[in-house]
């Protein structure tokens, strides 16, 4: 990497490869975590993770569709949200538990 | 811009009020909703044609893009021009009229709401054929008037000839769909674009094989909506809807789909002699048909029914034969004397307590005068006779035809004498002679004689006060209208004269006559009293095989030992690999997760290794 | 100037979302992944996203997450419990999660290395006004039936959490 | 000197140290005005003790709070319980950077503008700075492990979210007639005079006035900065004190702070959006420069006048000495460069202390709301018509142009 280039800017690929980390990281969460709350959250820093990259590279191609992807991510994902509560809500009454594992069946 | 959605937009709104909030508005709310919405379309329609500077050039108004994917896009336009303009004033105008007569027709039948968010629905959707500026856009309201229709056939759908009945004219007119969905792919596939002003102006340079097919197809479609050989089954069945809607759907306006969608793609059937040929020849053939068989019709409903098959048949005879502006200008009075004919019919049930089979009325010029006398009107124009509106839009097809090709002048004349024998058996049969049913007729209020009265008036000089062929101009590149020839009309006076003459005598002076015909006739009486057994026809060959064969190819066959025994065997082997796999499926997310993680992973690495194929495509 | 803040907030991001994982109480993971929103906001400035900014502290830090505070709070919930578990996801999920992350970054270096540098300034097309345009002539069916679907996650919503009640 | 001191550096660092002070000033003293306006009201003398008319009596306040002990109950959770107001003082706290005081002056030939910031996305930074504040609010409450700040705090959260609403669509109608986003660009589309004497401030003017959006705004400010009557997070008869039962010393103070740096922040939003920012209320031409010398004219004036009837020994001494101040502030904005450069500045802060005086007026005044009222009131009054004055003022816009 030549150093004099990053007096020019950060190249694009580092955000991607910060995108990547990121989507990594929420992807450990989801996998090793119990608690359905958190479980959530790391589904929206995936979700962040790759708004990033619709942003990265609609400043790559000076276009800004990337940015009505986000826009509509970003929508889609308060719905989500929302209803992904209500559902915690909901599974937390009937079971009283937010640990995931003990979610594990379909029956009652 | 002149706002046209505004022309759709106020029945979609009286549909949406009555369809949503009908059911607990009072009947007076519903009806005025219902008609104001029609009434104020109507008068917008007029606005929008007083204050239009020329309608020469369609005036096409984009609101958005509808579809938009590759090359294929189609937006959501309106366009109006001359021939939109007449179509406008045909579907608003006779349509608010037919909906003040329902008000009155209506009145004491269950689903009063329903009845008219429906009608409010068949007009935004018949605005929106009429209004739109593609072939897509055309083939929404074309759909949507369908699915009234057939709501609307099975208003009484308690009645399981009515529900048959709708049944019937939905699939029928699947097959005619089927054909202008094909030719709107061969559209695009041939000229990129559904708009009509880009296919109109590229068309003449497309091979004549191409232009032939899609205007095969389309014809397809057309003889599906309006009722021509060999799909016009289901038009004489679709009277067991209410009669208004008899009126309005099925004589006025949503079977003149069909001519429109030719008189619209005239472009394209100019350039195709072959289509143009075809037109012609199922027109004349349905014409000639549908008469023979409305001959012997005891069915007032029915009678008109087969008129208006025959009718629809004239004008695609004057489409087929180059003569678009005479076809449209015969939709239009037909649409007058049509409308009234249906409206006078409902007037008649109406006034014999719901009694439909005409030899059990007679006499009844003393009972419902209005009705006798505006019905009377509508009797002469569809007979042709001089100076009514029929006898102007007749005549033109009739000379375009004998400029044509003089056979077939003398076919389509020899039908208009049948026209005139049948549908003035039918009238003295009603109204002359002495009553022959039960209870006491009576007269029809004034909201639905008041729209008799109105059409009478168009139905006799709606000829003359709506000169089509002169309002269209040079709307159509090529008008075969034959000079004017006195003596063709003279002929198709005399024709129609002795049509009505020869029913006078049959009906009035010697009634007894009528059955000694048909008992002399004999098998031949039978055939066309039966309607040719064309449905029955239709039963054999089309329909029983179709569903014995799915009971026992599709059913037996294929269903209970191909595909159940893929399936069992599937299943069975399933059991065994699920009882190995069944480990994956714990209903823990987390190990759900992992394995998404790892699905992930390999998509990467075989997208790492195949060299990842759209790299390229970044820049 | 760029590089010094793209590492500050990059830095400051990947710290929170970590803590977002190894966090034990969900209240402490929220705030984290609340950090790294906004940190993602500071750098869609950098990359000319003002709107998408805006709207992502707006959106996302300013609702949902407060949402998520909204339930934690509500349910009482505390640490997590260990009961149960997948063999499979702690067997699994460690090497597979290294792999999916190697072949990421593997990907992204061997094709997209070349990309121009991003400096502040160079694209500045995000504004409101730009998305706006965007969103209400080429995108505008998405956008309808986007707005039915926050209508059909609101009555969902409401119907789940009123369930319970009762 | 190093290259990376430019005057754009300097200008900023000078910007925000002055805006700081004030800004922290104007906090301190605000709660000194409050009390005195109260009393004022209620027929009392308020604080009178610290300084001639107490005027001491915020530093002597301050001075108390940081000496106190601050105490962290036991089972608290101590980090958030210490984050909770730092994060509600710095959430309140850096949004007026991006409030523009008056057109850009030029200082020893360098132009600058009376702004820290001035992004092309103003008005949303605002906002999403605003929806931020809810944190301090809901951690604090919830940190404190105790049940009535807990319930203080979900009542604020709640509350600050529902009123974001209407709020947020009580902003989008004068952005619709200002067709930007930059709070400088919504403060220019405000200048002007229709009929040569009526200001084109969004609230008077436009294609639709937006005078509902004003009154819709100014209730919504209510309740996003907790204050009577939807102070309810800190309704002392139900709830002890609220989300911070629990805090004392400096970061109870910083509550304090967090709401009178909310108040003076929304004041300026308003001021931008609705009252024309800087702009006079009348044309200079019509002499509306005098009118900051003649308003310091008359309190010096008043002052003369009061100190000759002294009500108090010491006023005999103090009044006078004010009056001379205000009598010099006067002959100051008499000043051409003085005129020039802050005269916007004066009218800006004048709107801004007007309202800001309207807060207090309505503390004194109203009892406070039900909380189901509250909720409501938001929801099924409030949104709805905000609604409706948006579409209205789509409408109007579109049309007229």
């Amino acid at each position: 990497m030549d150093l004099n280039a990053l007096v020019h800017g950060v190249p694009v690929s580092w955000y991607l490869v910060l995108s990547a980390m990121l989507f990594a990281i929420g992807a450990a969460g989801f996998v090793l975590r119990r608690n359905i709350i958190t479980v959530f959250m790391c589904i929206e820093l995936m979700l962040n993770a790759v708004n990033l990259t619709f942003i990265a590279f609609s400043h790559e191609l000076k276009s800004v569709h990337g940015h009505i992807f986000t826009f509509f991510v970003m929508v889609v994902a308060a719905a989500e949200a929302a209803v992904g509560l209500a559902i915690i809500l909901t599974v937390f009454k009937n079971r009283s538990t937010l640990n995931i594992d003990e979610v594990s069946t379909l029956k009652n | 811009m002149q706002n046209l959605w505004i022309i759709p937009a106020l029945p979609l709104l009286g549909f949406l009020v009555n369809g949503i909030f009908g059911r607990k508005m009072p009947k007076l709310m519903v009806s005025l909703t219902a008609v104001l919405s029609v009434v104020l379309s109507f008068a917008y329609v007029l606005f929008v044609l007083s204050s239009a500077k020329s309608l020469d050039q369609p005036a096409v108004e984009h609101y958005f893009t509808w579809i938009q994917s590759g090359a294929f896009n189609v937006g959501f336009d309106y366009q109006v021009d001359k021939l939109t303009a007449i179509m406008l004033l045909v579907v608003t105008g006779i349509g608010s009229l037919i909906h003040i007569y329902s008000t009155g027709y209506m009145a004491h039948e269950e689903g009063y709401w329903r009845f008219f968010a429906y009608l409010n629905l068949f007009m935004f959707f018949m605005l929106n054929l009429v209004l739109a500026a593609n072939y897509l856009l055309v083939f929404v309201g074309w759909e949507g008037v369908g699915l009234c229709s057939y709501l609307l056939i099975g208003f009484y759908f308690t009645k399981k000839s009515a529900t048959d009945a709708g049944n019937k004219a939905f699939i029928v007119n699947r097959i005619g769909d089927f054909g202008v969905a094909l030719a709107m792919f061969l559209i695009f596939i041939t000229f990129k674009s559904l708009d009509f002003h880009k296919v109109f102006a590229l068309a003449p340079g497309k091979p004549v094989a191409t232009l032939t097919a899609i205007a095969l197809l389309l014809l397809v479609g057309a003889a599906g909506k309006s009722a021509q050989l060999p799909l016009y089954v289901w038009l004489p069945d679709a009277m067991e809807g209410p009669t208004p809607v008899s009126a309005l759907i099925h004589a006025a306006t949503m079977v003149t789909a069909g001519v429109y969608l030719c008189a619209r793609s005239s472009v394209i059937f100019v350039h195709s002699p072959a289509a143009m040929d075809t037109v012609a020849m199922v027109g004349l053939a349905t014409a000639v048909f549908a008469a023979v068989i409305g001959l012997a019709q005891n069915d007032i409903k029915k009678v008109f029914a087969y008129s208006t098959v025959s009718q629809l048949g004239y004008m695609f005879l004057g489409v087929g034969v180059g003569a678009f502006s005479a076809g449209v200008w015969h939709l239009v009075t037909h649409a007058f004397f049509k409308a009234l004919l249906f409206l006078g019919a409902g007037s008649v049930i109406h006034a014999c307590h719901g009694e439909q089979d005409m030899r059990q009325m007679g006499g009844l010029r003393k009972y419902a005068p209005v009705t006798f006398a505006t019905l009377g009107c509508a009797s002469l124009a569809i007979a042709g006779f001089p100076f009514t509106s029929g006898f102007y839009s007749k005549d033109a097809i009739l000379v375009a035809a004998h400029a044509h090709a003089p056979w077939m002048f003398w076919v389509a004349v020899f039908t208009a004498g049948m026209t005139a024998f049948y549908v003035w058996r039918a009238y003295f049969m009603t109204f002359f002679g002495k009553y022959r049913g039960h209870g006491h007729p009576h007269e029809s209020p004034v909201s639905m004689t008041g729209p008799l009265v109105i059409l009478a008036a168009l139905s006799l000089a709606g000829g003359f006060l709506f000169n089509v062929p002169e309002i269209l101009g040079k709307m159509f590149q090529v008008e075969a209208e034959g000079a004017e020839a006195a003596t063709l009309t003279y002929i198709s006076v005399a024709f129609g004269l002795a049509g009505i003459g020869l029913a006078y005598f049959l009906y009035v002076v010697n009634s007894a006559l009528p059955d000694k015909i048909a008992s002399s006739l004999g098998g031949l009486y039978t055939l066309v009293y039966n309607k040719f057994f064309v449905d029955e026809l239709y039963d054999v060959t089309v329909v029983q095989p179709t569903v014995n064969g799915s009971r026992t190819l599709l059913w037996r066959g294929i269903e209970h030992y191909v595909i159940d025994g893929v399936v069992r065997g599937v299943g069975a082997n399933a059991l065994n690999i699920g009882g190995v796999l069944k480990h994956l499926q714990s209903g823990n997310i987390r190990s759900y997760a992992t394995w998404v993680v790892i699905g992930g992973a390999v998509l990467l690495i075989l997208m790492g290794v195949g060299g990842f194929a759209f790299a390229g495509g970044v820049r | 100037m760029e590089i010094f803040f793209f590492l500050l907030f990059a830095i400051v991001a990947l710290a929170c979302a970590l803590n977002v994982v190894l966090q034990k109480h969900p209240i402490s993971s929220a705030l984290s992944l609340v950090g790294v929103m906004v940190s993602l906001a500071v750098l869609y400035l950098m990359l000319g996203a003002e709107f998408i900014a805006m709207a992502q502290v707006v959106v996302y830090a300013g609702a949902v997450m407060v949402l998520f505070i909204f339930v934690i709070m509500l349910l009482n919930a505390g640490a997590e419990t260990r009961k149960g578990g997948s063999i499979t996801a702690q067997v699994l999920g460690i090497p597979a999660l290294l792999a999916f992350f190697a072949a990421l970054v593997f990907l992204i270096t061997t094709y997209y290395p070349g990309l121009s540098p991003v400096k502040f300034g160079d694209f500045t097309g995000g504004g409101a006004r730009e998305i706006g345009m965007k969103l209400f002539s080429s995108y505008l069916l998405p956008f309808e039936v986007t707005s039915v679907l926050i209508l059909i996650a609101i009555v969902g919503a409401i119907v789940l959490a009123r369930k319970e009640l009762d | 000197m190093p290259d990376f001191i430019t005057p754009y550096l300097i200008a900023t660092l000078v910007k925000t140290a002055v805006l700081a002070g004030a800004l922290m000033t104007t906090l301190a003293y605000l709660q000194w005005i409050e009390r005195k306006v109260i009393a004022h009201v209620q027929v009392r003398m308020g604080p009178s003790r610290v300084g001639p008319h107490g005027l001491m009596q915020p530093l002597a306040d301050v001075i108390k709070l940081i000496t106190k002990e601050g105490v962290i109950p036991a089972d608290v959770n101590v980090f958030f319980y210490v984050l909770a107001p730092f994060l509600a003082v710095f959430m309140s706290l850096i949004s007026i950077s991006v409030i523009p005081f008056g057109p850009p002056v030029t200082v020893f030939g360098y132009t600058t503008n009376l702004s820290l910031a001035d992004p092309n996305v103003g008005i949303l930074f605002v906002l999403a700075i605003s929806s931020m504040g809810v944190y301090g609010v809901a951690l604090a409450g919830w940190s404190s492990n105790n049940k009535y700040s807990l319930l203080g705090g979900l009542r604020s959260s709640a509350q600050m979210i529902s009123y974001e609403l209407p709020m947020s669509l009580a902003i989008a109608a004068p952005l619709l007639m200002a067709g930007s986003l930059s709070l400088r660009e919504i403060v220019n589309s405000q200048g002007g005079y229709s009929f040569g004497v009526l200001p084109k401030w969004a609230i008077f003017s436009g294609p639709f006035p937006q005078f509902f959006s004003f009154i819709i705004f100014m209730i919504s400010a209510f309740a996003e900065t907790n204050r009577v009557p939807f102070d309810l997070p800190e309704a002392e008869n139900e709830l002890v004190a609220g989300f911070h039962t629990e805090y004392s010393s400096m970061k109870f103070a910083s509550f304090f702070m967090s709401e009178y740096s909310n108040m003076v922040t929304i004041c300026c939003i308003t001021t931008v959006l609705f009252l024309g920012g800087w702009h006079p209320l009348w044309p200079a031409a019509l002499g509306s420069n005098f009118v900051a010398p003649a308003l310091f004219a008359l309190a010096g004036a008043l002052c003369f006048l009061h100190g000759l009837n002294p009500a108090r020994p010491l006023d005999r001494f103090t009044l006078p000495v004010f009056g001379l101040v205000f009598f010099g502030l006067a002959g100051v904005f008499l000043v051409p460069i003085v005129v020039t450069m802050f005269m916007p500045v004066f009218w800006f802060v004048a709107k801004t202390g007007f309202l800001l005086f309207v807060f207090i007026w309505i503390r004194a005044t109203l009892p406070r709301f039900r909380y189901d009222q509250l909720m409501s009131f938001a929801w099924k009054f409030l949104f709805p018509v905000a609604l409706l004055n948006l579409l209205l003022t789509a409408l109007m816009v579109s049309l007229v142009q």
